[in-house]
């Protein structure tokens, strides 16, 4: 397999979390994400040493669902509700972009204290898994915007996916693509309730969400 | 000896002689004050007189109000009876008997409480409450003092209680149960049973609006219950139980008089107590008591 | 014999619940006929016609084979409850709860928990089974909850119901852990004697919350007062004549059947002398009669307790016999306050219900509207004072024998009996004038309002109990040997080397006879003294009240200021609330002073706990805030905790 | 193949439901299902089949020992749901329907699951199937609750499937084949690598805890609960709760045989206890019985889990009260639904004296509470007790004490908010919009029944059901 192609996109894939992370546009921020499926959709060719229906059948969904669908809808959305950016973020960029960036270098740190097989060990997968699950629970803690909170949600997703690329091989497929699906499906109603709080409350600013309380 | 005849005459004792000691009290007060005072059988007369006197009594007033007076007068007397007489022992002694003689004045104190609430006068209702208030401090003095003796004596029986050697704690025993006597039977200093001020009485106030036969019942049961405290004072003190029967008889008398001067001699000595002190007294007799209790007990390791 | 009595009554009961839902004649007849049935068992057991009862069955329930057994112990108890709970379904028969309360369901309701908890009551007695135990146990706590809150469209009843509810589950919870210890100690929910197994002592002290909560022991009364004061009268008499006795029972059961630890016998005659004291000084200073009677309630199961204390404490010394005079003496005693604090609830819900107060400073003058009510309440209130000749005074004489006696015998235990000696003489004086202010200020004097002038006595069902209930007090006061031998037995089932309390017998005896004669004299003296005073003749005139010419109701002796005196002498521990208003200038207008009685330990101790528990709850629910992202946050926290515990054991590990 | 048709009977259901075109015939669909899911599951329950041991799916020892209740607990809410949602009829019910079947069939999947993915999905499946019951009633505050439920479970969801992945490197690691059915992964046991397979028992407990509501995961339940119809709530508190624990039941056998066992229980022992506390002080001051609802059942988790902690007693215990707390809290809330809906509200501040205007209800709400707070003879004081002497026969004294002392405050908490409601003179309020609610039999009787079950639970516990729990406590405690 291709370590250094894989580790190149992965890189890709970090340096998109920063973007995201620094980012106060909401169209840039799911710009990023839509970019960060794409490569994530890529990543299977160069596991796999031959090619395989299955392989590329997620790949393709994968592009297709996180790269395309996902950030479309959410573009509507957030032109349906007239969000330009994100306002006063309950965590600043700057201090997002710290965080993100030390928790990229303890993420490597710690990958290296992690077992890993021989033909992982040369790879970027779990150190890019755990930057982009951090930056995801950054956004989803510290954003204000329910768009900014799905954003968030969706590159968590993509850095379990990329753990997920770990078993490719050992699992089933059916099991991936099955989890894959039930992903999409997830952000694809995460995607129609948004649209609904929109009409709703019209607005996507959680700050409006906190009716129920004790 | 057979009850037959040892009961009627206790009873002659007690309902005769009892009589006598507040007249000699009044004596000896009015021998102090220098006066000549009423004769030694004032109260004799006064009984006579209300026994045949009409009874006034309030529209308020239950039926209790005649009866209490009766009962308490019966639980007086029965109180009395209890009581054994130097060598002659007690006519009915049981283990336990003393309790029975402490809860039978109770039964007395209840019993003219309650009549001296029904008229429901502001007055008695006040005597009713300094009587029964008092009296708690009274009864834990009189219990203490017969754990004392029975703890020096070994036994619960009153005839044996009162037979004890001259125990440690004679001295401290015999002031708190004056003290107890003087309370118990609203003597000066805690009450002035010859005093019109109302305010000021205890007892009195607490029969106020009683006359004729009740009455008569009453002050009856008074004196002897005054009777009483000083004969069990005296033989709680005095080893009297040991002698043979006419020098017991005369230590008895020998006994009982000096509690009767001391008595008089108080009352025209000291003033009566401000109420918010009379408490203090009775605390002060209750811990004598109690101090007379631990050198019973642990003075008398059997 | 005894399990067809028994069966009899739980179907009797049963279908006695069922039918009082339509109607309440049919329900009064089965309810009477089981309580009968109970009592026949009871006494059968307890006097020695039938041996002790005990029946092992094959049908389960929730895993457990049912298994009954009625003894001499329990046997005592189930007939104090068939008495009172018969005094009080014939009382409950006429009672007319729905005049109080509108809603029309009340008596239906009132009919099925009152069979309910009769049940359970007897169910909880003579079982034998740990988990058995337990389900009776917390059925009939809630039975007496419903029951409490008959009237429940009351605040006051409805706050009293839950402080009722929540207290008894407490004590629930420390029973919760003493059986299921038991069970994982003993390997099985059988229950049964098992006095060699020391390790076992320790669970007393659990034994000891749990039931002593539910008995009313001192500092875990609190909620005692309300819930007998708010509940209707012959819900009142049976929660005091029988529903807090369950705790006592418990308390001798177990103490009889486990091992307890060596301080023990201290600890409860030390509380039981605490809560004789305390008890009796917060019902002198009570304004609410039924809350008066309530107290006077802790004040007996101190006494109670007292008693179990030295039978505790007699085995320190040689010979134990002061110990079992003193257990016969609680055990005598549990029936006198039974029987007569149930007359005196019943008396008082009499009261209650015909002027529609409990105040006792609005109440007065009522003998003459209500004769019986008064007459059988003065005999109660003459036997709950300790006076002879009535039952009272024999239970407390008995305990009286037993401490003098643990005194005399100079042993280290005199060093618990003197001090309870003395809680007992305080606690009788403060118990009279307790009482005399009750009977005083309520039967006594002119009624001050004209509801209360026009009260008229309630009607046969009401009075019957009454005087049923007052003639078994007077019986049991003029010939207390008779309960002799039950008291033997149930001291024997209690503790094989307790068997020898037949040593009661022979002072019962003796008090018996003196007890007759003096009733006898007593009388003799009345009638000589009423008719000396019929003969010359009584003219009616106003009360004398020292010349002053018109006296009223308004110059009575309140309620207040009957207790002031002694309530000033303990004022550091009842801190009544105080309002004060002087009267100002030549022409004042109105001033006053009053002092309302405080549940101290309720609100001084237990109030302000809550109150902090509260504060904490409310800090932690301040961070369910609504705020989405918090609440991703604690979801990190959570997995970092989980993380650090895994860490920290992998560590270890 | 008859465990099979326990998952595509409800979602063959689900798509005729969603073609069927009557709003009015369409609930029948429920009660049509529920009595056919039921009867397929007790017959698998009185003749269980063989499993094969690398099947993904299979009704073993485990999905026999509670998808029989969940079927029971269906069956009865879907009763319950017919004049429900003829009460309803101005809501269309069409997505209604066929989610709420889809839901109980993705629920009898995950737990049947015996493949750790499967069960992933499973799990995913029914949270996001549930997402438009929670918003039935498309009110703001059941949108504001759903986007809530959506991304704390979502996060839940994501945290279990990084465990799960995590859990698949271990025994890739230890040279296992990657097959990730709880069989083998049982059977490689100890050759898991330990730092992967505690990560990945950390990742899962947390994620599955979320979907259960363990504290201080739990923040998604008051709000889903509260804004849910009571129906949903009795589902999902019941069902969905379950299939998050019994996940965590399989994976922590997992542990059990790589010999991790004792590390796990900690987690499992220090997670209860907190959830049972946190719980507890939230009831204490809670004021809506909706609400409340939500944290007793955080409460019941709470026990479960730190149940689970105890050994095999303590799971044997624990599977008795996953009955015994499903049933009853159904029971509590559809009678809570129905106050909701006679009342209008649910906050204590607003409503008093229920037992006046629905008295059954009432009466049905109350005697619910003494059974979820372990009074006899409903079957939670038996499950409960069983938990406790498990706690002292393990010789765990202080988890027996904290145990006790959170179900004593959770106590205070339920009487005060109930009884508070229950009894008083009512409060005049302007009557609920929408038709006047009326205590039928419809929905009255589902709650009753399962009050009924409960009590039958407890007093006498059939034999065949103890033998079905210990046969699970069996297969989750073999350690090769």
């Amino acid at each position: 397999m291709n370590t250094s192609g894989l580790n190149l996109l992965i890189g890709l894939a970090m340096g998109l979390n920063l973007l995201a992370l620094g980012s106060g546009r909401v169209s840039s921020l799911i710009r990023a994400v839509s970019f960060q499926g794409m490569a994530l959709g890529a990543m299977p060719f160069l596991l796999s040493h031959e090619f395989s229906p299955w392989v590329t059948l997620v790949a393709i969904a994968t592009m297709v669902g996180k790269g395309w669908v996902i950030p479309l809808l959410l573009g509507r959305a957030m032109r349906a509700a007239h969000i330009e950016r994100e306002i006063d973020p309950l965590i600043g960029f700057v201090p997002s972009l710290l965080l993100g960036a030390g928790g990229t270098i303890a993420a490597i740190a710690l990958a290296r204290s992690l077992p890993l097989r021989p033909e992982h060990a040369g790879t970027l997968l779990v150190p890019g898994a755990v930057a982009s699950i951090l930056t995801g629970f950054i956004l989803l803690i510290g954003r204000n915007k329910a768009l900014s909170q799905v954003c968030g949600y969706l590159i968590l997703e993509n850095g379990i996916y990329l753990f997920g690329l770990l078993l490719i091989h050992a699992t089933p497929l059916l099991v991936e693509a099955g989890i894959l699906l039930d992903v999409t499906v997830g952000v694809f109603v995460i995607g129609i309730i948004v649209d609904r709080i929109q009409r709703a409350f019209d607005t996507l600013d959680t700050r409006k969400l906190t009716v129920l309380r004790e | 000896m057979s009850h037959l005849w040892e009961l009627p005459l206790r009873l002659a004792f007690w309902l005769l002689v009892a009589p006598l000691v507040p007249g000699l009290i009044n004596r000896i007060k009015a021998w102090v004050a220098g006066r000549r005072g009423p004769p030694v059988l004032q109260l004799y007369y006064d009984l006579a007189r209300l026994w045949r006197k009409q009874v006034v009594k309030s529209p308020l007033a239950s039926p209790g109000f005649i009866l209490g007076p009766a009962v308490a007068w019966v639980a007086v007397v029965a109180a009395a009876l209890l009581l054994p007489l130097g060598p002659a022992g007690s006519i009915a002694g049981f283990p336990g008997d003393a309790l029975v003689l402490v809860y039978l004045l109770a039964l007395a104190r209840f019993a003219t409480a309650w009549a001296a609430m029904e008229p429901g006068s502001a007055f008695e209702g006040m005597g009713v409450v300094r009587e029964v208030s008092f009296a708690v401090l009274a009864e834990g003095s009189i219990i203490a003092a017969l754990l004392a003796l029975s703890a020096q004596a070994g036994s619960l029986r009153l005839d044996a209680m009162l037979a004890p050697m001259v125990g440690t704690g004679s001295a401290l025993l015999a002031a708190g149960l004056f003290t107890v006597l003087l309370a118990e039977n609203c003597r000066v200093p805690f009450d002035d049973p010859n005093t019109h001020l109302e305010l000021t009485m205890i007892h009195e106030v607490m029969v106020l609006d009683h006359s004729g036969p009740p009455l008569a019942a009453i002050l009856h049961g008074a004196s002897v219950k005054l009777l009483l405290f000083s004969v069990l004072l005296v033989q709680a003190v005095l080893p009297v139980a040991g002698l043979p029967p006419w020098l017991a008889g005369a230590a008895l008398l020998a006994g009982v008089l000096p509690v009767v001067v001391g008595i008089g001699l108080v009352e025209s000595l000291l003033a009566r107590l401000a109420f918010r002190r009379v408490p203090l007294l009775l605390t002060t007799a209750f811990l004598l008591c109690l101090f007379a209790l631990l050198m019973a007990w642990k003075g008398g390791t059997a | 014999m005894i399990g067809a009595l028994l069966l009899f009554a739980t179907v009797a009961l049963g279908l006695g619940a069922l039918a009082g839902r339509w109607s309440s004649r049919p329900w009064l007849l089965l309810t009477l006929a089981a309580t009968a049935a109970l009592a026949a068992a009871g006494l059968a057991v307890g006097t020695g016609l039938a041996p002790d009862w005990d029946w092992r069955s094959a049908f389960t329930l929730g895993g457990q084979p049912l298994h009954l057994r009625l003894d001499g112990l329990s046997a005592l108890f189930l007939v104090l409850l068939a008495g009172v709970g018969a005094a009080g379904t014939a009382y409950a028969f006429a009672y007319p709860i729905h005049t109080h309360s509108s809603d029309h369901g009340a008596p239906a309701r009132g009919r099925f928990w009152w069979n309910g908890l009769l049940f359970h009551l007897g169910f909880v007695l003579v079982n034998a089974n740990g988990l058995h135990f337990l389900i009776g146990w917390e059925l009939f706590t809630v039975c007496a909850y419903f029951l409490i809150v008959l009237d429940r469209r009351k605040w006051a009843v409805r706050q009293a119901g839950w402080l009722y509810l929540a207290a008894s589950h407490a004590g629930t919870v420390a029973l919760f852990a003493f059986f299921a210890l038991l069970a994982s100690a003993t390997g099985s929910w059988d229950l049964g004697p098992l006095r060699t197994r020391t390790e076992l002592a320790p669970l007393f002290w659990l034994a000891l919350f749990g039931f002593g909560l539910k008995a009313g022991l001192f500092p875990l009364h609190v909620w005692l007062p309300s819930a007998h004061a708010n509940a209707p009268g012959h819900v009142s008499a049976l929660l005091s004549g029988v529903a807090i006795k369950m705790g006592v029972y418990g308390l001798l059961r177990f103490s009889g059947w486990l091992p307890v630890p060596a301080s023990a016998g201290w600890v409860v005659l030390g509380l039981g002398a605490l809560g004789t004291f305390a008890g009796i000084v917060f019902a002198l200073v009570q304004t609410d009669l039924k809350r008066l009677l309530a107290y006077c309630s802790v004040e007996n199961i101190g006494i109670i307790l007292i008693g179990l204390g030295a039978a505790l404490l007699a085995p320190l010394t040689a010979d134990g016999a002061w110990g079992r005079l003193a257990l016969a003496g609680a055990l005598l005693h549990t029936w006198n306050h039974g029987f007569a604090k149930a007359l005196l609830f019943l008396g008082a819900g009499a009261v209650a219900h015909a002027t529609g107060t409990r105040e006792m400073t609005r109440l007065g003058g009522l003998w003459r509207g209500m004769p019986v009510t008064t007459l059988t309440f003065l005999v109660g209130a003459a036997s709950m004072a300790g006076l002879p000749p009535l039952a009272g005074f024999a239970g407390e004489w008995l305990i009286y024998l037993g401490l003098f006696e643990a005194v005399v015998g100079h042993g280290p235990a005199g060093w618990a009996a003197g001090p309870a000696v003395m809680a007992l003489a305080l606690a009788g004086a403060l118990a009279l004038a307790t009482f005399i202010k009750a009977g005083g200020l309520v039967f006594l004097g002119t009624p001050r309002s004209p509801a209360v002038a026009g009260a008229r006595d309630p009607g046969g069902w009401m009075r019957g109990p009454l005087i049923a209930l007052a003639v078994l007090v007077m019986l049991l006061g003029l010939v207390p040997f008779a309960a002799a031998p039950l008291l033997a037995r149930a001291a024997g089932a209690w503790r094989p080397l307790a068997e020898g309390v037949t040593a009661s017998a022979p002072p019962l005896a003796t008090l018996a006879r003196f007890h007759l004669l003096l009733a006898a004299v007593l009388l003799a003296g009345g009638v000589v003294l009423w008719r000396r005073t019929r003969a010359q003749g009584v003219t009616l005139g106003p009360t004398w009240d020292c010349g002053y010419a018109q006296p009223s109701r308004r110059m009575h002796y309140t309620a207040g200021g009957f207790s002031g005196t002694i309530g000033g002498w303990f004022t550091w521990f009842l801190r009544p609330a105080r309002s004060l208003r002087r009267p100002h200038g030549p022409f004042p207008d109105r001033a006053f002073t009053r002092e309302d009685p405080r549940e101290t330990v309720l609100e001084d101790l237990v109030r302000p706990t809550g109150a902090g528990v509260l504060r904490i709850s409310t800090a932690v629910r301040r961070l369910q805030h609504g705020r989405l992202q918090s609440y991703i946050l604690y979801i990190l926290i959570g997995v970092g905790a989980l993380g650090l515990i895994v860490l920290f054991h992998g560590g270890r590990s | 193949m008859i465990p099979l048709l326990l998952i595509l009977l409800p979602l063959a259901g689900a798509l005729l439901a969603a073609a069927a075109p009557s709003d009015r015939t369409r609930p029948w669909f429920l009660p049509a299902v529920g009595v056919s899911h039921t009867g397929l599951s007790l017959h698998l329950l009185l003749h269980p089949p063989v499993v094969a041991d690398g099947a993904w799916f299979g009704f073993d020892a485990v999905a026999r020992a509670v998808l029989p209740m969940v079927s029971v607990l269906f069956l009865l809410c879907s009763l319950y749901g017919v004049p429900y949602l003829r009460a309803r009829s101005e809501r269309p019910n069409r997505v209604f329907v066929a989610t709420l079947l889809a839901v109980i069939g993705l629920i009898s999947a995950g737990l049947m699951a015996r493949h750790l993915g499967v069960l992933w999905i499973a799990t995913e499946g029914v949270t996001l199937a549930a997402v438009p019951l929670l918003h039935f009633n498309r009110t703001p505050r059941a949108f504001e609750a759903t986007w809530k439920y959506l991304l704390v479970g979502g996060t839940g969801i994501a945290l279990s499937l990084l465990g799960s992945f995590c859990l698949g490197y271990a025994s890739l690691y230890g040279h296992g084949s990657g097959d990730l059915t709880f069989h083998a992964l049982t059977e490689a046991g100890a050759d898991l690598s330990r730092p992967w397979l505690l990560i990945a028992w950390v990742l899962l407990l947390a994620g599955y805890g979320t979907k259960m509501g363990l504290a201080p995961m739990h923040t998604w339940k008051p709000d889903a609960y509260g804004e849910a119809p009571g129906l949903v709530g009795a589902i999902l508190a019941g069902g969905l709760t379950t299939v998050a624990f019994v996940a965590l039941l399989r994976v922590r056998s997992v542990l059990g045989a790589a010999g991790e066992g004792a590390v796990a229980d900690l987690t499992l022992l220090c997670l209860g206890l907190f959830s049972l506390g946190v719980a507890a002080l939230y009831l204490l001051g809670t004021r809506d019985f909706k609400r409340m609802l939500a944290y007793s059942s955080v409460e019941h988790m709470g026990i479960l889990s730190l149940a689970t902690a105890l050994g095999p007693a303590g799971i044997g215990a624990a599977l008795f009260h996953v009955w015994t707390n499903s049933l009853t809290k159904g029971s509590l809330f559809l009678s809570a639904g129905n106050l909701r809906r006679s009342a209008g509200t649910a906050s204590m501040d607003d409503v008093r004296g229920l037992s006046e205007s629905a008295p059954r209800s009432t009466a049905l709400f109350v005697a619910g509470l003494f059974a979820v707070t372990a009074c006899p003879p409903f079957g939670i004081f038996f499950s409960e007790l069983r938990i406790l002497r498990a706690a002292m026969d393990g010789g765990h004294g202080f988890t027996a004490g904290a145990f006790l002392l959170g179900l004593l405050f959770a106590f205070f908490g339920l009487t005060r908010v109930v009884l508070g409601v229950a009894y008083g003179p009512p409060r005049r309020r302007p009557p609920a919009p929408g038709p006047r609610f009326a205590e039928t039999a419809g929905v009255i009787l589902p709650p009753l029944v399962l009050l009924g079950l409960s009590a039958w639970l407890g007093l006498s516990p059939p034999p065949l059901l103890e033998q079905v729990w210990s046969a699970a406590v069996a297969q989750l405690a073999s350690t090769p």
